[in-house]
């Protein structure tokens, strides 16, 4: 007997399984929040039962989340919360909805409740990765990362760059500069004129829509190597270098299907380089076979533990125990 | 009894225009206008828990569209609600913070007071320097407004950062500092707060027609040269008037926090309510018991506005467009209503002097 | 590496010109007596009209004029809720507001749900001026919108302050009742001062979406619009000080910028600081006390330059500051709003 | 009696009728004004005039009735149109923009082009203007920084540039001062000399009988009478005016001044300087001056609205140390200020609430900072009834009585609490005969009482006729202070104009 209507529930009663998705971006950002739906849509594609009822996007404010949540976990088997700004939110909602399991995308909190589970990859070291490769690929030995708010996920970006380009070369400095906007081109490109007037010449974009501003930045600045996150977005600029890539779809794809098998365990679990849901990829033509190779060699000591991720490059880590993918 | 007629008229003419135009656009992206109405009074009063939810998200509207009219009864034209519900709601949270293991009653009233308090002061920054040094106060407010803004993003990354995932958010409040719920209420979303409309409003109305204070606030709103030359103090005044219409915006921002579904302190916690509140309260023609129904209906607006995203996925875009349509629509339903009374009665009066009101007093 | 380069003029420069053009339209409303607080929403209906008209003809002519339509609906619906229904200016700015985001969002979403992405202004490099050392690449490298904006400027100081026009204007906006006796129309000026902060507004928002990024993102004039306000009222509703209030918000933005990306605050920071502050006091001949006090502190942080570098917040909240200073220390002499600001005119108050 | 202008008629009307709602402003009003005369329009407060002249004007349209220009019909539905016809009206509240100079004033005007600058042109005009009628402004002052005679000046250029050549002029002495009057009554002349039409309103008869050649008296909104002046008594237009024969002043009794209310010692305040001024219990004291001699100075210090530079003011016995308008009422003073408008009346609030407007915020009317509104309104309601103050009801608001009552209401106000000492700066400006009468019998009768009175006042004669002893003011001192009787235009006049320094 718990908020919402929660009785309404019902209206989900055949044997499909419905899915709700809440996001504080734009649905349509181009980024982060569109692969998380890619994901979900993959694995709604892919099993006839499951189906996406509705959209909850650009619910910036915890009120309007909650009464989101609320209103999707009223009426969905499984509600997709994307992002973990909405860590609280989730904590305050699932509670009252015990026979909804929840998703949270790219947190790791761990145990809010049984039918919460976080789901998560380690950008971090695939930042490690990638700052290993622009600190070679740097002339000046000043490389940079823009990303949109500073939150422990863009900051993450910022760690693992630093720890991957002191590997490759103590010598080089890494920048970072936040336009508190995952989707504000013009303040992306003004950020990354400045980071490139302060000498930068390899950034990566931990934006979604903002990064264009980036590559008219960099195209501005002959020689100025630009880094995408999470896909390669090798067509949209010549500058690209290469993306930290994350298979969104496939972890999304997977957690969701389980959620909604409820074979989903509940915690936080997170997706590491072995699963592969990780990789830093080249551009095509893009990087010297010593980059790459140099990618490899991180890549391979990052799984087999020779390089251990410091402080910041993984997301947080709450006091216990979770499993790496 | 034929003005009244009128009256009611026009203000269902205005709904049946605001509804059509919310039916058009439904249908322009495939929604039945049936579904959403359902789907929107399900959300907004069709359960308890959901009419408690409203009645709860007015309150602050309400709270911020009591100081707008305070300071315009004053005749001291300021915007800075936004800042000012900010503000007030960080110093309660500061509070907040510190009240674990306080006794409730204690924890509640210091939370509530630091938010008055927290409004109060930065609403003073605006009465200082329009006392003091004659800044206008609309400039400084509108000023203020997006310093507010600076200061909370830095307090949820720095002092008040307190969340275990380091997101930009404080830690939960001590369940001593939130107020206290209608229990009958499930989900408990219908906090004891909504008491406040009906006792502010009336509170309001008595302070400007039964107190020397409100007088003497009326009467430098009005001609501030005339108050000045039968020895009312209008410095005084107008800064009194900001200065309790900070008070007022503080409590609102300490409502949404303490009263709210969400107890911690986040980026964008004000949620609008600043500016809204100056548009229930100009809407309700600077009446309080007027602007407690308004408050409601923005209130509504939001809360059916989420409903409808989650329920028939309405891209959250179209309410705010409707929010938009509603107040352009009763704006001039609003004008029309004064114009056919004009006509009956004779022209607006005509001595009021805004240049002396704008003029300034150092 | 120092701060105040070339670039970082530049960087300014192409932060000033959006926020500048508008602010000129809502001055130019602002002295008829029309308050458009919704500003915000002009701007946006330009971007995304601009935009649109990008996405089915691309060319940019046509763009910006799509995006100056697009300034001018809005700014005619301001136009009549104010002027022809005479509603209070400030509900009627607030709902121009959240209809331009809901709206531009709602069409987005609809008429172009794959976002696109076009060539931004292009630069024109002027052959020879182009190489001067400073004002070469500041001025003759620049795209057209920064030339549109310093000649509309120029053309606004004209038209208030050397035409009969500007006169009315002025008069409209102060003592509407004499601009009537002496037969101006207040409800034809007030419309064309309005129509014109539309169209002001909307090409501004247009080189924000097409012209600056190529691309149009809901929401995306992230605050601009409510910057241009504060610039008019700080600026005491004169062109001049528009310029100065405009100025200090985009070099105080570009300088954040810049420093977000360093290490430390360079000590080249805390001189111009001193710098400022010294010219201001001379300027003012008043908080001496104060102003000393600060002054005495940023040489000392100048002289032994600490490493520590600040939150990006202050830097974001530092151009409302100094606009808050620069008012305090002014004083109330210098800027009157004119008297009928806000105030519907209706002629049997003659 | 009704005398035709005859041949060369400028402007006649017929069967005029103005209504506002149920309200008769104007009652089928017949007149007509010829070119070369100076018409005067008489009336009571609300008696119709301004109405009229606004419809005349294009401002208001008629209900009824219609209008013809030599001869040929016309229509004005916008005030230019009327202008274009070649009317103009020097309106009671100027119309001119205080932030612009008085070339930009002047240059004000529908901008056919909008790049057309018309600042040079309108210097050119005024130079003819100037080189025609002797009307010299100061093109490149701020009006702000112009006297009110300034300005007037300004609106009469304002008008003459704009062709204009039926002018009329809305109670146009009531804040002139005698000098600045007598030259617009020279103007007027030379005006309709050169042919040119004059309408003046004006509730003081002297003024009509100086400069007016025919007059007409309005009365309820009507026509109550017309003629030539040279035939006519100031009595009988009284009695038109008013329906009865207003009571001639009584000869006033003999002054029995008691201890001094409001001592004055070498205040220097701005323009003013030393000031030395004494009023005692139960008489009148006139301020005689010409306009800006330091009136308002001498008011705004005592009241403590200007701080003063040297000098104190003591009142019924007490010394006003931190001088405030607080402090000023607390000791028994009274003010009925000049600046009707601006600094007497909250427009937008009731009259009842301007009648208490201080006597609601302290006892008995109000205890504990809470008011008795049952209480407040008797009160006014009492006032209303013993100040004669015509309005719908006390809830009436302020801004829509009519100038003589807001008058009343404020004398109202400021006599009712018995003070000591009662400050009327030019107390009848813009009233009726019989509303001046009212107020001088009142004046006379706090006076009678025992009460002190400061008069105020640039009409010469509204001083001799009420003080008992007269103070002259020129250049901001005190030049000297003359008995009732020995009191005459001429000894007055030659203090006022005495300049052996110039400040
Ligand atoms: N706009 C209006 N609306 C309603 N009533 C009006 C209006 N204008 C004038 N009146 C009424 O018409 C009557 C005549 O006003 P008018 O100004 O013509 O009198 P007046 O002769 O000019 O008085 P005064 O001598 O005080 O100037 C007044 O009683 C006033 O109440
Ligand atoms: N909107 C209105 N409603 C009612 N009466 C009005 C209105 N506007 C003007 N009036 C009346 O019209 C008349 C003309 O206004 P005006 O200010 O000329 O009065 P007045 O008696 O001449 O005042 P003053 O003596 O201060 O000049 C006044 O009687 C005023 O009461
Ligand atoms: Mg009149
Ligand atoms: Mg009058």
């Amino acid at each position: 007997g718990c908020g919402g209507g929660s009785d309404e529930a019902a209206g989900a009663a055949d044997d499909s399984t419905t899915i709700g998705f809440l996001a504080p971006a734009p649905r349509n950002d181009g980024g982060f929040t569109q692969y998380a739906l890619a994901g979900v849509q993959a694995a709604v594609d892919a099993d006839p039962k499951l189906k996406l009822t509705s959209i909850v996007d650009n619910a910036a404010e915890s009120q309007e989340q909650i009464e989101g949540l609320q209103s999707l976990a009223a009426n969905n088997d499984v509600v997709v919360a994307d992002g973990a700004v909405l860590n609280k939110a989730v904590a305050v909602v699932a509670p009252k909805y015990p026979d909804t399991h929840f998703v949270l995308i790219a947190s790791d909190l761990e145990a809010l409740a049984p039918n919460v589970s976080s789901v998560t990859v380690a950008v971090g070291l695939n930042a490690m990765v990638a700052g290993a490769v622009a600190s070679n690929a740097s002339k000046s030995k000043k490389i940079g990362m823009i990303a949109g708010p500073e939150v422990p996920s863009s900051t993450a970006w910022y760690y693992g760059m630093a720890q991957g380009a002191k590997i490759e070369n103590p010598a080089t400095s890494v920048a970072q500069a936040y336009t508190n906007d995952y989707n504000d081109v013009g303040k992306a490109k003004q950020a990354a004129e400045a980071m490139i007037a302060n000498g930068a010449d390899q950034i990566l974009s931990d934006l979604d829509s903002g990064s264009e501003g980036i590559y008219q930045a960099a195209d501005a600045k002959a020689g100025t190597g630009v880094y995408n996150v999470f896909a390669l977005h090798c067509d949209e600029n010549p500058n690209i270098i290469g993306s930290g890539v994350v298979n969104w779809s496939d972890v999304l794809k997977a957690s969701v299907t389980e959620a909604a098998a409820g074979t989903l365990k509940a915690g936080a679990i997170s997706f590491g380089l072995k699963s592969g849901a990780l990789s830093f990829q080249f551009c095509p033509g893009k990087g010297t076979d010593e980059q790459k190779a140099l990618a490899e060699k991180i890549t391979k000591e990052i799984s087999d533990g020779t390089v251990v991720p410091e402080k910041g490059v993984l997301l947080p880590q709450p006091s216990y125990a979770f499993e790496q993918r | 009894m034929k003005a009244f007629a009128v009256r009611v008229l026009t203000q269902l003419a205005v709904a049946a225009a605001t509804l059509l135009f919310a039916a058009l656009l439904l249908l322009a992206i495939g929604v039945s206008p049936g579904d959403a109405a359902t789907a929107f009074w399900n959300g907004t009063f069709g359960s308890p828990t959901n009419a408690g939810t409203t009645l709860t998200q007015a309150v602050p509207l309400f709270l911020v569209a009591l100081g707008w009219i305070v300071a315009d009864k004053a005749g001291r034209m300021h915007v800075g609600f936004p800042g000012q519900v900010v503000i007030g709601g960080c110093a309660a949270a500061a509070v907040g913070l510190q009240c674990d293991g306080v006794p409730r009653v204690l924890a509640i009233v210091a939370c509530a007071l630091a938010g008055i308090a927290g409004g109060a002061l930065w609403a003073g920054i605006v009465a200082w320097l329009w006392a003091s040094r004659g800044v206008l106060e609309i400039i400084s407010s509108l000023l203020l407004n997006l310093v507010a803004l600076q200061v909370l993003a830095w307090l949820v990354r720095g002092p008040l950062q307190g969340s275990l995932d380091q997101q930009p958010q404080s830690a939960n409040f001590p369940a001593s500092t939130l107020w206290p719920a209608v229990e009958s209420v499930p989900g408990r979303t219908l906090s004891y707060d909504v008491i406040l409309l009906p006792l502010l409003a009336a509170a309001l109305i008595w302070l400007f027609a039964r107190t020397v204070f409100g007088f003497e606030l009326r009467a430098a709103g009005g001609n501030l040269d005339a108050a000045r030359w039968n020895g009312i103090n209008p410095v005084r005044m107008g800064v009194s008037a900001i200065v309790i219409s900070g008070g007022l915006a503080g409590l609102a921002g300490a409502a949404l926090l303490f009263a709210g579904s969400a107890p911690w302190l986040s980026e964008g916690f004000e949620a609008g309510i600043g500016f809204n509140g100056i548009a229930v309260a100009l809407l309700a023609r600077n009446s309080p018991i007027g602007a407690i129904v308004t408050a409601i209906v923005f209130a509504s607006l939001n809360v059916g506005g989420t409903s409808l995203q989650a329920l028939l996925d309405v891209p959250s875009s179209l309410t705010s467009v409707l929010q938009g349509a509603v107040i352009v629509l009763v704006l001039v339903a609003a004008m029309l209503l004064r114009r056919r009374r004009a006509a009956r009665r004779p022209a607006a009066p005509v001595t009021t002097t805004p240049s002396t009101e704008k003029e300034l007093v150092a | 590496m120092g701060v105040f380069d070339i670039a970082f003029l530049v960087s300014a420069l192409t932060i000033a010109a959006p926020i500048l053009m508008a602010a000129t339209g809502e001055l130019i409303s602002q002295r008829a007596g029309v308050m458009n607080v919704g500003l915000e929403g002009v701007l946006l209906a330009g971007a995304f009209a601009g935009y649109l008209t990008m996405t089915r003809v691309e060319n940019q002519a046509l763009g910006f004029l799509g995006g100056i339509a697009g300034g001018l609906l809005l700014a005619a619906l301001m136009g009549l809720l104010a002027i022809e229904v005479k509603v209070d200016q400030i509900v009627a700015g607030i709902a121009i507001g959240v209809l331009g985001l809901g709206l531009t969002t709602f069409l987005d979403q609809h008429f172009v749900p794959e976002p696109q992405t076009f060539k931004p202004l292009p630069r024109i490099e002027i052959p020879l001026l182009s190489d001067i050392p400073v004002a070469g690449p500041l001025l003759f490298d620049q795209d057209l919108f920064i030339w549109a904006t310093l000649a509309v400027v120029g053309l606004a100081a004209l038209v208030m302050y050397r035409t009969t026009w500007g006169i009315n204007l002025a008069a409209t906006g102060e003592t509407p009742v004499a601009a009537d006796a002496a037969g101006v129309s207040v409800r034809g000026l007030r419309w064309s001062a309005v129509l014109v902060s539309g169209a002001l507004a909307g090409a501004a928002g247009a080189y924000i979406s097409i012209g600056d990024v190529g691309v149009f993102r809901e929401d995306m004039t992230g605050g601009r619009g409510y910057l241009a306000i504060a610039a008019v009222l700080f600026g005491a509703w004169r062109l001049r000080g528009l310029l100065a209030a405009v100025a200090i918000f985009a070099v105080t933005d570009a300088v954040q910028l810049r420093l977000q990306s360093m290490p430390a605050v360079p000590g080249e920071i805390w001189t111009a600081a001193a710098i400022a502050v010294l010219a201001g006091l001379i300027v003012m001949r008043r908080g001496l006390v104060v102003g000393g006090a600060v002054l005495i502190a940023l040489v000392a942080l100048a002289v032994v330059h600490p490493v520590v570098s600040l939150p990006a917040s202050l830097w974001l909240a530092m151009p409302y500051v100094l606009a808050l200073v620069a008012l305090a220390a002014g004083g109330a002499s210098r800027h009157r709003a004119p008297s009928a600001l806000t105030l519907p005119y209706v002629r049997s108050e003659a | 009696m009704a005398a035709d202008p005859g041949p060369d008629e400028a402007l006649r009307l017929s069967g005029i009728t103005k209504r506002f709602g149920a309200f008769t402003a104007n009652d089928r009003i017949d007149l007509g004004i010829a070119w070369g005369e100076v018409h005067a329009l008489l009336g009571e407060n609300g008696a119709g005039k301004t109405t009229l002249m606004r419809i005349v004007t294009g401002l208001y349209q008629p209900d009824e009735g219609t209008m013809s220009l030599d001869g040929t019909p016309v229509a004005f539905r916008r005030p230019e149109q009327a202008l274009r016809a070649g009317i103009g009206m020097v309106h009671q509240h100027f119309t001119l923009v205080p932030t612009l100079t008085e070339l930009e004033n002047l240059a004000m005007a529908p901008a056919a082009v909008p790049w057309r600058n018309g600042r040079a042109a309108a210097r050119r005009r005024a130079a003819e203007v100037e080189a025609s009628t002797g009307l010299r402004i100061d093109p490149d002052r701020l009006v702000a920084d112009a006297s009110v005679g300034e300005r007037q000046r300004l609106e009469i250029v304002k008008l003459l540039c704009r062709g204009a050549r039926l002018l009329i002029f809305d109670e146009p002495s009531a804040s002139l001062s005698p000098g600045e009057w007598d030259e617009l009554a020279k103007l007027m002349r030379r005006l309709a000399g050169e042919g040119h039409a004059v309408v003046l309103i004006s509730h003081k008869l002297s003024e009509v009988f100086s400069v007016a050649d025919r007059w007409t008296v309005l009365r309820g909104g009507a026509v109550a009478g017309t003629g030539d002046i040279a035939g006519t008594t100031p009595e009988h237009l009284v009695e038109l005016m008013v329906g009865e024969s207003v009571a001639p002043r009584r000869e006033r009794t003999p002054a029995s001044p008691g201890a001094p209310t409001l001592v004055i010692r070498d205040l220097s305040v701005d323009r003013l300087a030393e000031v030395d001024l004494t009023v005692h219990a139960g008489e009148i004291v006139g301020v005689a001056g010409v306009a800006g001699s330091g009136q308002a100075e001498l008011v705004e210090a005592v009241l403590g609205i200007r701080p003063a530079a040297a000098g104190s003011v003591e009142l019924s016995g007490q010394r006003l140390e931190r001088r405030t308008p607080q402090a000023f009422y607390a000791a028994g003073g009274a003010l009925i200020p000049e600046d009707r408008h601006h600094v007497a009346v909250v427009g937008g609030m009731t009259l009842g609430e301007n009648i208490n407007l201080r006597a609601l915020r302290q006892a008995p009317l109000a205890r504990r900072g809470r008011i008795n509104l049952g209480a407040a309104r008797l009160r006014a309601r009492r006032l209303m009834t013993e100040y004669e103050v015509r309005a719908t009801g006390e809830n009436q608001p302020m801004a829509r009585l009519s100038g003589g009552n807001q008058q009343k209401a404020v004398l109202a106000r400021e006599l009712s609490t018995e003070p000591s000492l009662v400050i009327a700066v030019q107390p009848v400006r813009g009233l009726d005969v019989r509303a001046t009468e009212f107020v001088y019998r009142r004046l006379t009768e706090h006076r009678n009482r025992g009460g002190a009175v400061l008069l105020i006042s640039m009409d010469l004669d509204e001083v001799i006729a009420l003080s008992d002893r007269i103070a002259v003011l020129a250049h901001g001192r005190v030049r000297g202070v003359l008995d009732a009787a020995e009191a005459t235009r001429s000894r007055i006049g030659a203090l006022m104009t005495s300049s052996e320094v110039r400040p």
